[in-house]
Parts: C-alpha cells; sequence; structure tokens
C-alpha cells in the first residue's frame, strides 16, 4: 500500500516534471508553430549559468532569478537570429533548424561547463514530509514544483485566453501576412513567444535539475516526454500539456516500480497511441477543422 | 546503338535501370580504389543512404514527419542478427536482408497504420515515442534479443564464386571490408531503383497528392488512408533493408545503436540534402557519415585535446545543420534546381515578353 | 441516364441546422444551379453529394442506387467529379501530374507495376499523361502543362483546376463557384463551355454570378437558411419574390 | 620472442615490423564515450591514460619508445566504435587498443579485432568476456576486477557478517547487474528479498528504491555507476528508507558521490559524510588516500601533464584510466625490445600475474584466462575515507574459493621514477 | 489622399507593375480595374507594404509609405482586405473582429463589434465559432468586417465581392459608399467586375501588363466603348 501511494507521489511530481516542459513548448508551439526540441538544452544552459552563480556563493533565489532572466533572452535572441527565417514555413525545415541548435548548444556546453555530472541545490527539504508516523514520498521542493507549474499553466491560460496580447501572438502564429496586415508586429509577438516559453523552459529546467544531478544531457530524457506529454494534452493547450505531464508521470512511475524500467518508453507510445488513436489531436484538440 | 539508348532513356524502367548501372560502375571504381577503412565508412553510408531514401519517400513525398525510423531499422538490424547468430549458419545475405525488409515491412504497417490519421507534430511525437521505446523492447527480451550488450553478428564467409567473380573483374582479391561495402552498395542501388520506379509513377503521384492536399486528392478517387500507409510501408521496408547493413557492417545489433540520435540524423540527411529527391537523401548521407570524421580529425591537427576535438564535431554537425536550413532551406539539391529553374525561367520570361502582349 | 438525387436530406452541426429538408435531383445532361445567400447551405449540400458529410436523414440516390454513406473516394467510380471552392490544386506538382491525379482512376496497373516499372504501368502512364494533355488542350492551357500552379494567373488556376475534373470524365460534374474571380469575358468563355459539357454530362453548379446562372442552367433550386425556398426554371425563379427579397436584392436587378 | 611459424591469417608477422610500432614509437588507440549520455565521467578515463602515457613519454618512454595513444570518440554507440575502430586500424594502424570502453561498444569489434589480429587490451568493463574465453579470443584482455567475482566477494561477507539481513538488490540492467548477481546468489539466495533493476539513462529511480523498501530489505546492494548512488540516496531520503547501503566499487566514487550529495543535504551533514556508514569495495586506491604512494604518483602525474590534456581535478575515473595505463606501460616493457602484438600477448600472459601495481589484487592474467584483477577489500566508508573492514580477498569467476591475497600487492609502491621496468 | 509615383514591383524576373503612377482622391472610390493578371493585387500589396516596391513612391496625405511597414499601416489609418481567404480560420469569428479593432491600439470598442454584426447577422449568430466553420461567402464578409473594425481612413479593399451573393454585394457596396460621404473615408477597389466597380466608384483607373492604360472618372471609362472592349471586356 505504501509503495502503491509513493509510487503514485513520486509519478506526481514526475509528472509535473513533464509538464512545466511541455508548457515551454505548448508556448512556442501557440506563438510560432515550430516544435522546439533545442527547449532542452537552451533549459540547460540556463540551469548551468544558475548553478555558476549559486557555486559562486550567492543565494539559490540569485540564481533561479537569473536562469529564468537568461531564459528569456536567450529565447529572444534565438528567436530573432537564428528562428526567424523559417517560421511559417516547411514545418520540417524547423524541426531541423531546432535540432541543429539542440546539437550546437550541447557541445557549447560540454565545453564551457564541463562533461561531468554537477549536483544542484533545492531550495526547499528534500527529505519527505512525514504524515503521521510515515514519510510519504512528497517533499517540500516537489510541493513547489507542483505549485510553480500550477501558476505558470493558469498564467499562460490567462495570457491566451483573457489578454490582447495573447490573441496578436496567436494571430501572428497561425497568419504572419494577415496578423501585419491587421497592425500586429509580428516579429515582436514571436519574439516574445519565444522569450516567455524559454523563461517557463528555464523554470522546467531548474525545477527538474533541483535535488539532483546536471551535466550537458540531463534534459534529453525530459525532451521526449516533455513532448510527448504535450502531444499528449494537444500542443495547443496549456490545461493538456499539464493534464498529458500527469498522465504520463503517474502511469510510468508505476510501469517503471510494477513491470520493469526498460519497459518505460514503450509505455509512454502505448499510452500516447491509445489517446491519439481515439482523439488524433490529443485530449484537448480543438474541433476538428471543417476540410471543405 | 544510339537508338536504343534513347529509347531505354524514354522509359522509365530504361532510364533507372542505366542509372542504376552508371551507378554500379561508379560503386565498383570507388570500392576498388579506395582503403578499407574507407570502405567501412561507406557501408556506413550505404545504410544512412538507404534508410534516408525510404525516409525521404515518406517525408518529402508524402508528408509525413518520421522521428523514428532509427527505431524501424533497429527491426532489420536484429532480424539479420537473429539469423546471423554463428559462423555455421550458411544464410545467403540476400535471404537474410529480404528477411530483414519483410519483418520490418510488418512493423511498419502497424505503425503506419496507426499512425494514418496523425498530422505534422502529432506524427513526430508519436514516432519520437516509438523511437525511443524499441530499444527497451530489446533490453525487456533479454534472453532472445541480448539486453544491453545486443546480438552478435557473424558474417558467413564470403561466397566461393563471389570472390571469384571479384577477381574476375576487378583483379584484386576481395576483402571482408570490400565485400560488406559491396552488400550495402549493392542493396542502396536496387532500393533506389525501386523507390524511383514508385515515385516516379502512379504511386509516388498519389503521394505527393496526398500531401499536397488532402480533399482534392479523394476527390480523385484515392484513398487517403491508404497512400499513406503504403508510403509508411515502403520505408519502413528500406529502413529494415538499412538495418541488415547496418548490423552487417557493425556485426552487432545493439540497443545503444539505435538511440534517438540515430533517427534525428536520418531526418537530417534527407532536409540537408534536399527534401524528396533520392539524390538528396544519398547527398545528405555522406554529409553525415564524413562530416564528423573530418571535422574532429582537423580539430586534432589543430592542437585541441582529444576531448574538444570530439566536441567540435558535434559543433560544426549543428552548425552546418543551422547554417544549410538557413542559406539553403529547400537543401543542397533543391537549391540546385531551384537556381537551375530561376536560369530557365529568367530565359522564358525574356522570349516570352514579345508575344505576351 | 445519369442522375443525382438528392432527398430531404438535413445536415446539422452542433445546434446550427445547415441543411433542412432539401431535395433536388438532377437528370443526364441537365445543368442545375444552386443559389442562395452565404451561409445558405450550397457548399453543405454539395458535400453531401460527395461523401464528405453524412446526412443527418435523407437519401442520396445515384443511378437508382443509395449513396449517402458513400466516401468521397468513391466518387469517380460513381462517374461524379468536383471542382472545390478554393482552388485545391496540387501546389507542389506539375499542372500535368495535377491533371494526371484527376485521371487516376482510369488506370489499372498496381503497386506491383509500379515498384518494378513493369511495361504496363508504363503504357498506363502513358494513356494517362495523353488524356491530361488532351484535357489541358481542349481547355487552352496545354502550354502551362509543365509550370507549377503557384506561378500561374488565377484564371489559369481555375481552367487547371477544372481540367482535372474533366479528365475524370465523369457524368455528373459538381461546380462550387467556378466563376469567382473571373472577369466579365472569362465568365462567357466558362459558360459556353458549361453549356458544352452540358451534352455529354449532368452539371450542377453552384455560382453567385447571376447573368451565368441564369444564361446556363436547366433548372435552379434556391437555398436560404438551409431550406429549399424556391425550385424552377431561370426565370421563375428570377421572378420569385422571396428569392428577390432573400438572395438577389432589389437594386442589383 | 617473434612468433616464428605463426598462421599468417592472424594478420601480424614476425619481428618488430608490427603495424604501429617503430624503434621510436608505439601507436595504439582506444575508443570511449566523449560526447553524449555516457560522457560525463568516463570521458575522464582516456585523459588519465594520456597524461600518464605523456609522463612516461617524459621519461623516455617504454624501451625508448615513446607512446603515441590516439583516442577516439565513440558516444557509446556500437555503430561509431566499428567505425572508429576501423579507422584505427585500418587508417591509424594501430599496434592495439588499450582501455577502449564499454560492453556493447567493444562486443561490436571484438570480432574485427581478432581478424585483425589487433590485440584489445585491457577493456575498460567489468563484463566476464573480456577475460574468460581465451580460445575464441587470444588477444583480448580485461583489466577491471570483473562482476561476478565483486558480487561473490560481496555476497560471502554479507553472508558471515550480516547473516539477519534482508538483502535487496538493486542492478544496472546490463551485464554489470546480471554477472554481479550471479557472484551475490552464490552465497546470499536466501536473504535476497528483493531485486529492482534500473535502465541506464531513466534517471527516475524512486519507484525501485520505493520496491526496495515496500519488500522491507534492510541491506541494500547496489551494482550501479556512481550518478545512480547519488540518486538512490535521494530517492530513499525522500521517502524516509534508512537501509544500509553498500555500492559496488563502480558507483562508489566517495568524492564525487559524496559531492554531489553534500548539498543535497540541507547542510545536515556535510560533503562526503553523507555516505558515512556506506559500505563499498575497493581495488585500486582513490583520490580519498592521498597518502597512498600511487594516489601521490597519479597527483604529480596530473600536475604535469593534467593541463596538456584538457585540464581540471584529477579525480577517480582519471586514476582508474592512470592504473589501467600503468598496467598497459608494464606489457610493452615485458615484451622487449622487440615489440609485436604476439609478443606482447605472450608476455601478458606470461608475466601479468606478478606485476606490482596500484591495484590492491594481482592480475589473474595467464595462458588460460585474461581476467583483470583479482579481488578487492571492502571498506566502509568514514568522512569520505574507506575504513577497511577487510583484507585484500580474492577469487575468480564460477566456484573458485574466496581467500584473503597474500601477494602483498596491495603493499608495494612505485617505482622512483613512476614508470615500471623489469 | 494616396499617391503613387512611378511605382514598380515584380516577382523575380517578372515584372508586376511596371512605372504606375496615379492619385486616389480622399472621400473618393478609386476603382483600379483590368483583366486576370494586371497587377491589380500586387499594386495593393505594395501600397499596404505586404510587398516590397522595385522603384517609385507611395504617399499617403503626404506621408511617404516606402519605409512603412505593413504593420504600421493600420495606425496610419489604412486597412486592407486581402484577395482571398484573410481570415484566421484557428480564431472565431469574435477573434478575428477584435484583432482588427487592436490595430489602431488602445482597446477595442464594444460599438465597433456591434456595428460589424448587425452589418452582418449571419456573424453575430456565430461569434463564438471557429472560422474555420464559415462558409466561403461567410467569411469574406468576415474580412471586411474586420477591416470596418480598425476604422480606417483610407480602405484597400481587393475582390470585396468574392463569393459573395449579390445583396450582400450591393450592401457592402452601399455601407462603403455610405462611409465615404458621411466619415470622408477613401476607398481604393479592386474588382473583377468591372461594370460593378465603376458603378460605384468615383474615378477609375485601369491596368494592363502592370501599366496604367486609362485615369478617369468613372462615368468617363463606363462610356468609353472602346476601352470597355478592349480592357474591361464588357
Ligand atoms: N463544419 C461546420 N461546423 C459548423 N458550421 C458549419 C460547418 N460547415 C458549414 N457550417 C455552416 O453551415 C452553413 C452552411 O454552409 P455552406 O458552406 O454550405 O454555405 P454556402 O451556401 O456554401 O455559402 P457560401 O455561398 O458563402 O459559400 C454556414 O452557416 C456555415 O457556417
Ligand atoms: N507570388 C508570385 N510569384 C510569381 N509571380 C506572381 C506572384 N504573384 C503574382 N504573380 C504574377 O504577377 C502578375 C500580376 O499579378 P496580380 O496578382 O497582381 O494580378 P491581379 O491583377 O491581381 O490578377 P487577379 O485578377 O488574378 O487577381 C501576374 O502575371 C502573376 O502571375
Ligand atoms: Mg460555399
Ligand atoms: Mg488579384
Amino acid at each position: 500500500m505504501q509503495q502503491f501511494f509513493n509510487t503514485a507521489l513520486t509519478g506526481l511530481t514526475l509528472g509535473m516534471v513533464y509538464a512545466a516542459f511541455a508548457l515551454a513548448l505548448v508556448l512556442i508551439w501557440r506563438s510560432t508553430r515550430v516544435v522546439n526540441f533545442a527547449q532542452a538544452p537552451m533549459a540547460m544552459v540556463t540551469t548551468f549559468i544558475a548553478l555558476v552563480i549559486i557555486d559562486a556563493g550567492y543565494s539559490y533565489w540569485l540564481g533561479f532569478v537569473a536562469a529564468l532572466l537568461a531564459g528569456l533572452a536567450l529565447g529572444a535572441v534565438l528567436e530573432r537570429l537564428i528562428i526567424r527565417p523559417v517560421e511559417g514555413k516547411s514545418e520540417i525545415n524547423a524541426v531541423i533548424l531546432t535540432l541543429g541548435l539542440f546539437i550546437v548548444l550541447h557541445a557549447l556546453a560540454a565545453v564551457f561547463f564541463g562533461n561531468r555530472y554537477r549536483s544542484f541545490p533545492a531550495p526547499f527539504g528534500l527529505k519527505g514530509i512525514e504524515v503521521g508516523g510515515t514519510t510519504i514520498a512528497l517533499n517540500g521542493f516537489g510541493i513547489f514544483t507542483i505549485v510553480s507549474v500550477l501558476v505558470v499553466m493558469g498564467l499562460l491560460v490567462a495570457l491566451f485566453r483573457f489578454t490582447d496580447i495573447g490573441l496578436k501572438m496567436r494571430a501572428a502564429a497561425f497568419n504572419q501576412e494577415v496578423a501585419r496586415l491587421l497592425g500586429v508586429r509580428v516579429g515582436h509577438m514571436l519574439t516574445l513567444g519565444w522569450a516567455l516559453a524559454a523563461l517557463v523552459g528555464s523554470l522546467a529546467g531548474i525545477l527538474i535539475a533541483g535535488g539532483s544531478l546536471v551535466h550537458p544531457s540531463y534534459m534529453d530524457s525530459v525532451v521526449v516526454f516533455g513532448f510527448v506529454a504535450a502531444v499528449l494534452g494537444g500542443l495547443d493547450s496549456p490545461l493538456g500539456a499539464v493534464l498529458g505531464g500527469l498522465i504520463l508521470g503517474v502511469s510510468l512511475s508505476f510501469v517503471s516500480g510494477y513491470v520493469g524500467s526498460q519497459l518505460v518508453p514503450l509505455a509512454a507510445l502505448v499510452i500516447l497511441m491509445l489517446v491519439l488513436t481515439l482523439r488524433p489531436g490529443g485530449l484537448f484538440a480543438q474541433a476538428p477543422e471543417r476540410r471543405v | 546503338m544510339r537508338a536504343r539508348m534513347a529509347a531505354a532513356w524514354g522509359s522509365t524502367l530504361g532510364r533507372h535501370l542505366l542509372l542504376a548501372l552508371a551507378g554500379l560502375l561508379v560503386v565498383i571504381v570507388v570500392v576498388e580504389s579506395v582503403s578499407d577503412y574507407r570502405n567501412t565508412q561507406l557501408a556506413a553510408m550505404a545504410y544512412l543512404g538507404i534508410a534516408a531514401g525510404g525516409l525521404t519517400v515518406l517525408t518529402g513525398l508524402n508528408g509525413q514527419l518520421s522521428l523514428g525510423h532509427g527505431a524501424l531499422m533497429a527491426i532489420g538490424a536484429y532480424t539479420a542478427a537473429l539469423m546471423l547468430s554463428d559462423r555455421d549458419s550458411s544464410m545467403p545475405l540476400s535471404v537474410v536482408i529480404v528477411t530483414a525488409v519483410l519483418a520490418t515491412l510488418a512493423v511498419g504497417t502497424a505503425v503506419g497504420l496507426a499512425a494514418a490519421r496523425l498530422h505534422g507534430p502529432y506524427l513526430a511525437g508519436a514516432t519520437l515515442a516509438l523511437a525511443v521505446a524499441v530499444p527497451g523492447i530489446a533490453l525487456y527480451f533479454k534472453e532472445t534479443l541480448g539486453g544491453e550488450q545486443g546480438l552478435r553478428v557473424v558474417m558467413p564467409e564470403i561466397p566461393g564464386w563471389v570472390l571469384e567473380l571479384a577477381f574476375f573483374v576487378t583483379g584484386q582479391d576481395l576483402s571482408r571490408s570490400r565485400f560488406t561495402s559491396y552488400v550495402g552498395w549493392l542493396t542502396l542501388i536496387v532500393v533506389f531503383l525501386l523507390l524511383a520506379n514508385l515515385s516516379a509513377g502512379r504511386v509516388g503521384r498519389r503521394w505527393r497528392a496526398v500531401r499536397d492536399d488532402e480533399v482534392a486528392a479523394e476527390l480523385a478517387g484515392i484513398n487517403l488512408g491508404r497512400a499513406r500507409v503504403s508510403a509508411f510501408m515502403v520505408s519502413a521496408a528500406a529502413a529494415g533493408a538499412a538495418g541488415a547493413i547496418l548490423a552487417f557492417t557493425v556485426k552487432l545489433a545493439a540497443p545503444s545503436a539505435f538511440t534517438l540520435t540515430l533517427s534525428l540524423t536520418l531526418l537530417a540527411a534527407i532536409v540537408l540534402g534536399g527534401l524528396g529527391t533520392l539524390s538528396g537523401a544519398l547527398i545528405g548521407a555522406t554529409l553525415l557519415t564524413f562530416l564528423p570524421s573530418v571535422v574532429t580529425d582537423l580539430g586534432r591537427t589543430a592542437g585541441l585535446s582529444d576531448i574538444q576535438a570530439a566536441e567540435l564535431a558535434p559543433l560544426v554537425y549543428g552548425v552546418v545543420m543551422v547554417a544549410v536550413i538557413l542559406l539553403a532551406p529547400m537543401g543542397i539539391v533543391g537549391s540546385f534546381r531551384q537556381a537551375r529553374a530561376r536560369r530557365r525561367m529568367k530565359k522564358l520570361s525574356t522570349s516570352a515578353k514579345g508575344t505576351a502582349a | 441516364m445519369s442522375e443525382l438525387r438528392l432527398s430531404n436530406i438535413t445536415v446539422t452541426f452542433g445546434g446550427l441546422t445547415a441543411l433542412q429538408d432539401v431535395s433536388l435531383s438532377v437528370g443526364p445532361q441537365q445543368v442545375h444551379g444552386v443559389i442562395g445567400p452565404n451561409g445558405a447551405g450550397k457548399t453543405t449540400l454539395f458535400n453531401v453529394a460527395c461523401g464528405f458529410i453524412h446526412p443527418d436523414s435523407g437519401e442520396v440516390v445515384r443511378n437508382g442506387q443509395r449513396i449517402e454513406r458513400l466516401h468521397p473516394r468513391d466518387l469517380p467510380g460513381l462517374g461524379i467529379a468536383r471542382t472545390l471552392q478554393g482552388l485545391g490544386l496540387f501546389d507542389r506538382m506539375s499542372v500535368l501530374d495535377n491533371v494526371m491525379v484527376g485521371a487516376d482512376h482510369h488506370a489499372r496497373s498496381g503497386f506491383l507495376g509500379s515498384l518494378l516499372a513493369l511495361p504496363r504501368a508504363g503504357r498506363d502512364e502513358r494513356a494517362l499523361r495523353e488524356r491530361a494533355r488532351r484535357v489541358l488542350d481542349e481547355l487552352g492551357v496545354a502550354a502551362y502543362a509543365e509550370r507549377y500552379p503557384p506561378s500561374l494567373p488565377y484564371p489559369i488556376r481555375k481552367r487547371v483546376a477544372l481540367a482535372r475534373a474533366l479528365v475524370a470524365e465523369p457524368d455528373l460534374l459538381l461546380l462550387d463557384e467556378p466563376a469567382s474571380g473571373l472577369s466579365a469575358g472569362e465568365m462567357d468563355e466558362l459558360g459556353d463551355l458549361i453549356r458544352s459539357l452540358a451534352e455529354t454530362t449532368s452539371v450542377l453548379l453552384v455560382e453567385h454570378h447571376m447573368d451565368l446562372v441564369m444564361r446556363v442552367c436547366d433548372e435552379i433550386t434556391v437555398l436560404d437558411f438551409g431550406r429549399a425556398i424556391a425550385h424552377g426554371t431561370p426565370d421563375e425563379v428570377r421572378e420569385d419574390p422571396a428569392v428577390l427579397a432573400a438572395y438577389l436584392g432589389e437594386e442589383v436587378q | 620472442a617473434c612468433g616464428a611459424g605463426r598462421d599468417s591469417s592472424e594478420g601480424a608477422n614476425g619481428g618488430a615490423t608490427d603495424a604501429g610500432v617503430t624503434s621510436e614509437r608505439v601507436t595504439i588507440g582506444g575508443t570511449f564515450p566523449l560526447t553524449g549520455v555516457a560522457a560525463p565521467g568516463y570521458s575522464e578515463i582516456p585523459t588519465g591514460m594520456q597524461a600518464y602515457f605523456q609522463y612516461v613519454n617524459a621519461q623516455g618512454g617504454v624501451h625508448g619508445r615513446k607512446i603515441d595513444f590516439l583516442v577516439k570518440d565513440d558516444g557509446y554507440n556500437p555503430s561509431n566504435t566499428s567505425t572508429v575502430t576501423n579507422e584505427l586500424v585500418l587508417q591509424d594502424e594501430v599496434f592495439a587498443t588499450v582501455g577502449s570502453l564499454g560492453t556493447p561498444t567493444q562486443a561490436a569489434v571484438t570480432d574485427f579485432l581478432k581478424d585483425e589480429g589487433v590485440p584489445q587490451l585491457m577493456v575498460s568493463t567489468g563484463s566476464l568476456q573480456w577475460g574468460d574465453n581465451v580460445e575464441e579470443l587470444p588477444r583480448t584482455f580485461g583489466w577491471q576486477p570483473d562482476y561476478e567475482s565483486e558480487g561473490k566477494i560481496i555476497g560471502q561477507w554479507v553472508a558471515e557478517n550480516m547473516p539477519d539481513a534482508k538483502v535487496g538488490l538493486f542492478l544496472q540492467d546490463d551485464d554489470l547487474g546480471e554477472d554481479a548477481e550471479k557472484g551475490v546468489r552464490q552465497f546470499l539466495d536466501e536473504q535476497i528479498v528483493a531485486v529492482e533493476r534500473y535502465t541506464s539513462g531513466n534517471t527516475e529511480v524512486a519507484p525501485q528504491v520505493n520496491g526496495l523498501q515496500a519488500k522491507k530489505a534492510d541491506l541494500v546492494l547496489s551494482f550501479n555507476t556512481p550518478s545512480y548512488t547519488a540518486l538512490t540516496q535521494l530517492a530513499a531520503l525522500k521517502t524516509g528508507y534508512k537501509p544500509k547501503w553498500f555500492y559496488a566499487s563502480i558507483g562508489s566514487d566517495p568524492e564525487l558521490v559524496g559531492t554531489l550529495l553534500g548539498r543535497f543535504s540541507e547542510g545536515a551533514v556535510e560533503g562526503s559524510a553523507a555516505l558515512d556508514g556506506v559500505m563499498t569495495t575497493e581495488y585500486i586506491p582513490g583520490i580519498d588516500s592521498a597518502d597512498d604512494p600511487w594516489v601521490q604518483l597519479w597527483q604529480k602525474v596530473w600536475d604535469k601533464h593534467g593541463q596538456g590534456v584538457g585540464g581540471g581535478e584529477l579525480t577517480n575515473y582519471r586514476i582508474y584510466g592512470m592504473s589501467l595505463a600503468y598496467a598497459f606501460a608494464q606489457a610493452l616493457d615485458a615484451a622487449g625490445e622487440e615489440l609485436t602484438r604476439e609478443g606482447i600477448v605472450e608476455a601478458i600472459e606470461e608475466n601479468g600475474a606478478d606485476w606490482e601495481g596500484p591495484q590492491l589484487a594481482p592480475l589473474r592474467y595467464s595462458a588460460e584466462s585474461h581476467m583483470g584483477i583479482a579481488g578487492m577489500r571492502i571498506v566502509e566508508l568514514q568522512a569520505g575515507q574507506g575504513e577497511p573492514l577487510t583484507d585484500v580477498l580474492v577469487t575468480d569467476i564460477g566456484d573458485a574459493e574466496i581467500t584473503p591475497d597474500d601477494s602483498g600487492q596491495a603493499d608495494d609502491a612505485p617505482p622512483e621514477n613512476g614508470v615500471p621496468t623489469s | 489622399m494616396l499617391k503613387l509615383t512611378s511605382l514598380s514591383a515584380g516577382y523575380g524576373p517578372i515584372r508586376a507593375l511596371d512605372d504606375v503612377t496615379f492619385t486616389a482622391e480622399k472621400g473618393e472610390i478609386t476603382a483600379v480595374l483590368g483583366a486576370n493578371g494586371a497587377g491589380k493585387t500586387t499594386l495593393l500589396r505594395t501600397v499596404s507594404g505586404l510587398h516590397r516596391a522595385d522603384s517609385g513612391s507611395v504617399h499617403l496625405d503626404g506621408t511617404p509609405l516606402d519605409k512603412v511597414p505593413a504593420e504600421r499601416m493600420p495606425k496610419l489609418g489604412m486597412a486592407h482586405v486581402p484577395e482571398g481567404r484573410g481570415v484566421i480560420t484557428e480564431l472565431t469569428v469574435d477573434e478575428n473582429l477584435r484583432l482588427g479593432g487592436l490595430g489602431r491600439g488602445g482597446r477595442v470598442k464594444d460599438g465597433d463589434l456591434q456595428r460589424v454584426y448587425d452589418l452582418f447577422p449571419v456573424l453575430g449568430d456565430r461569434q463564438a465559432a471557429l472560422a474555420t466553420t464559415l462558409s466561403g461567402g461567410e467569411r469574406q464578409m468576415l474580412v471586411i468586417g474586420r477591416a470596418l473594425m480598425a476604422r480606417p481612413t483610407m480602405l484597400l479593399l481587393d475582390e470585396p465581392s468574392l463569393g459573395l451573393a449579390p445583396r450582400i454585394v450591393a450592401q457592402i457596396f452601399g455601407l462603403i459608399r455610405d462611409l465615404v460621404r458621411d466619415e470622408g473615408l477613401s476607398v481604393l477597389l479592386v474588382e473583377q467586375n468591372a461594370r460593378s466597380a465603376l458603378s460605384v466608384a468615383d474615378h477609375g483607373v485601369v491596368l494592363n501588363l502592370g501599366r496604367v492604360v486609362a485615369d478617369a472618372p468613372a462615368a468617363e471609362l463606363a462610356g468609353d466603348d472602346k476601352l470597355r472592349h478592349a480592357y474591361l471586356g464588357f
């Protein structure tokens, strides 16, 4: 019973981490129609920046803020300098471009930060919380993770649904030319979208790193499961991203604990295919498009 | 003679056969004139090229984005490995390749059926999951599939007649790496011939129609699902053949050879080369086979430490990917063609100016 | 004997009734016009006839056979071809290839034929190409066979789209706003073309250009808010006060 | 000692003219994951080797030959291993490969190296296949203790000293876990209450640790890589699971793991003290034994040559590389003036068992076995230092007995100049 | 007042506009006519900044527009109804319209929205529907309505009647005439159907192969039989 409970709690925190990453992907997808594989190394780089600051003796929170700001800047710069030419064009070119960025950032990080394991601190306790004599698999940092992901999701939903800027961002993503005709500063919107997404991605990176090990590849498996989570939820929906992350996190945790960890990716595939067979556009797909 | 050549050029099959023959000649000359080491690289290029050729059919002609072709190669490689588990199995390699193709085809059909309704990033997500899931299966069925250590591939002795034929044609003894290289390239030529036939014919036209406009394609009587699944099957079959060649070359089928990186490499190859053309796939495969080692060597001669030189390869590789997409978004072959088309357009429009009014 | 009969068709999207109890039939060699305000349900009616939408109730009968559950890909087999309200051309394929796709169902060779480039497949291909060229020629756009649609002027593209439908040699042709974007002169040519097609083919036509509709149609059905509000010859319809109010408006006439 | 009358298909010919050898140089190669997921840690091994070889070269080399060590990156992908090994053998014409890392990666090139007659020396894994099949692979040698022997030594010690413990196994899901389990079960079959396996690359081990906790294991024997030591400790911290931990040598880099854990435990325990009371084994002195003469030598080597190979601190991975490189230098030395592939193989078989070196237990090299270091001792970590719980214990695979080592290996010191001479 | 001076533009080797000069007066409807491919769409796209001119200049009330990017045009009071499907299908009807209102800066006025819904009741019924579900004509209404949301002073209309029922066309033209009269709106109108365009326009410009071949009051053009037959096809 305790194992069941702890496995579920572990999955919950893990799912929130996937959700955080999926949120970043959703944000970029909604604002530029690009699936950003480079999100993982971008978050890795900003996490390393935080680590450098923390290792220099400053507080965790300074590193935290620095990472988020670095993410904001990195996202904006990359979008402006590299992604801009492929936006609104061939989908696969954008994919290849972000993969190229993935590789470049990865190699740069290995050179600058070293290709070895380093530990990343957590601001809150890593010891499980005690409830009635037993320790449950949820610690202060886990709660912090869950809360921050939910807050970010709420903010994103609000941004897209209720604000003019959110509307402009979506318009710019769907149809650049028309958006421009309507006075939307398309370039600014796309940059903003990437910057915000990279910020959310940095948050995900720090949440994943917290109380764990970082190295240049530490986000690589997260990009896979984060992407699967985003697809599961329907790439357009922040709520879907969080739900997709949770479904994935919890079920994979059980597969790993009760069946075998080799089958975790296979389980992810099976879950994804089950959902997509029933709903080809993910759980929160928009209404099917009129075709003729 | 000349007339007959011209006639052969006129028919699809004739044209493709002539090209294949020319390709064969080039292969023989190249394989015979380069070192054994280069031949292993050539073999690696062959399997990347075969898989990329299949993928370019799927992605370029049919518009389906697969991030999971490495997993399909794994199926082919494991099939080959299971058939070549010890030295006594005198299984002809052609039988091994065909079996690998059939096994991969079966899996590819299932995946294709499941994926037929998915679009864009959803398909990407599903195939991405496939890419990471398949190696796990090999880990789980440790008994038959060898777990993390994988299955050794024992290449059978080179048949006597092949040795004799090779000696007769080239006047040299056939080394093992040359032999593997030949097997790889012969397979590539056959696969490319078939793929070229398909894409030049009715089937390829249907694939492209489905890619460009589903509704209009459907109105023309094309079964969308069937077109998608058939494209997936064809490219899976090519991936299976590529997997078999990989097994022959690496002499091992192990999960760590089929990581996501392989799938992404294939995708990069077809886009860098030029999406939708077989020559593009081959050029992309060439680039990705030779670039890393060339760069690492350059780095080392420039005095970098081993680790720095090793990191340089992915760095340059990534930069090349970014640069090609930004500077030549249609890929190498595509940009070349575009330049040619533009020249022709210019000629056309200048000569048409007078008559238009 | 080529006939399409739609009886008592009702289609709803969520709460919206796009078609309600609409009946209409196209006889052999007849040009049947469907007109009505925007959003009246004309395209939806086409979609029902083509199997893109399965009606909530009602019957679609083709040559005596019930087909309301049909699938669009079955259309060529039923001798039906359709042009789209947008163009729906294959942008990355040459004009010739575009039209060859339209003729696809005439080909017999299968996958294996393509794979091995068998002689039979080659013959098939040549026949298709021949057919496609002929139709392009008939519509006066053979010169553009090797071009790609995005680089062509709009009216040429419209003709290519028409060629793609005609090459299937349908005996029922569904045209959804074929004249939109055409100039007056081009519209006249189109009218002549439709009339000449009608010698061998039935045509179901949706169009907003009244001159054209009145000139080419044998019969007209007027839809409004998903209902058939009038039916008759062009002259009858033109005089119908309900049609005037709902669709034509006083000022234009 | 040239192999006259040898089968020519073995590739090498007699005399001092084997590939990669001149009177001034010997060129060797090795493949390692320098990039990618497996690179952290492992990529430091070749830098240690390289530094030591440069040190040897600075001392004039072995028999006057400088050692040229070519390092290739395979990203831990067997396809790449195959390509770069081909390059090493066919293009660079190396004399032998030394220290190449990884079980699947090396398995991919074993046959090729064999066909080409290239010695595959001191493969960097503890898998059995590098040493126990001399018939099939006459030129392939292991170096580190194999996982099965380690499993046996740990198993017997636990059976004798903690007979009431409820044992849980935490295993990496490959040859490491498999071989080790085989060894452990020889002694502990009855006591094992739980077995959990993790897949390398999947960093979420909480489900496995939860499983161990649920089965109430109070002693966990872990056969994992160092980062998983940290991950299991963290996962246990989360659920308040406090068994006795016993990490096999491969996972117990107290320096690395200790610093990793130090900052996780909210300062309650400092640095490597987080691992206090954890048991492990050691077969070469590590960075924590700063007083050991071997470690002093390594420190000296690194101070001199570390910068040239990429810089950084001396780490246990680098010490591993240097220790292995030392063994290779011994082999070169033993092979004599006229260096041949055949000759070096024979020299290792003949002399290897007697070499002094950093290893605490002797190497098992002989004409019958190419297995590496024969044993290790069990230690308990206190303040980042290993306190020995046993003598050095040696054994072999299968049902070989476990005995205390009487060779005095553990107490030897390096020669004055740090380069082996016979 | 919109003034075009020696404007040339094209696509690679194709010259779509060749030395075009004319003026669209304030408070007038200027029709741009010509056969298919004459360059009408290119003209509007160049004016609104979507397409780069090769040479020549455009001035709006004296302000040069050459360097002004398309997204700044709404602020200058210009609205462009593009040819064909200019709706953002992934957004709802309401969102499409709001976007139109945001172009000038500031918030969307509910009154403006209501005006469009009153004008096109079909849209009013479908406010929350995704634009993708709209029929062809409904989409065209949405695009026109969206341009009105910006309360432009200079309106560029590219074949506004495309796919619209005759009654709606009449209604739209009527509305535009009202706006021109009451609010001083200026309109540049591209229509395939020259007859109906000239019937609402004050002034007409005829393009042929990118060149201006006639520039005269609408009534005059409609009365010029030779011109009509040569270029306007009626
Ligand atoms: N998939 C759908 N979901 C919701 N509403 C739809 C859908 N398809 C069509 N409609 C609505 O049904 C009605 C009829 O649409 P249809 O396209 O048939 O009109 P139409 O007569 O062709 O109009 P037009 O002349 O403007 O093309 C319209 O109000 C349209 O918005
Ligand atoms: N994107 C493009 N690429 C190449 N040529 C183009 C492009 N767009 C237009 N053209 C060409 O430029 C010329 C002018 O086209 P434009 O669309 O401006 O004409 P138009 O008068 O609006 O015609 P229509 O009545 O068909 O809308 C035509 O010859 C057309 O083929
Ligand atoms: Mg319609
Ligand atoms: Mg136009």
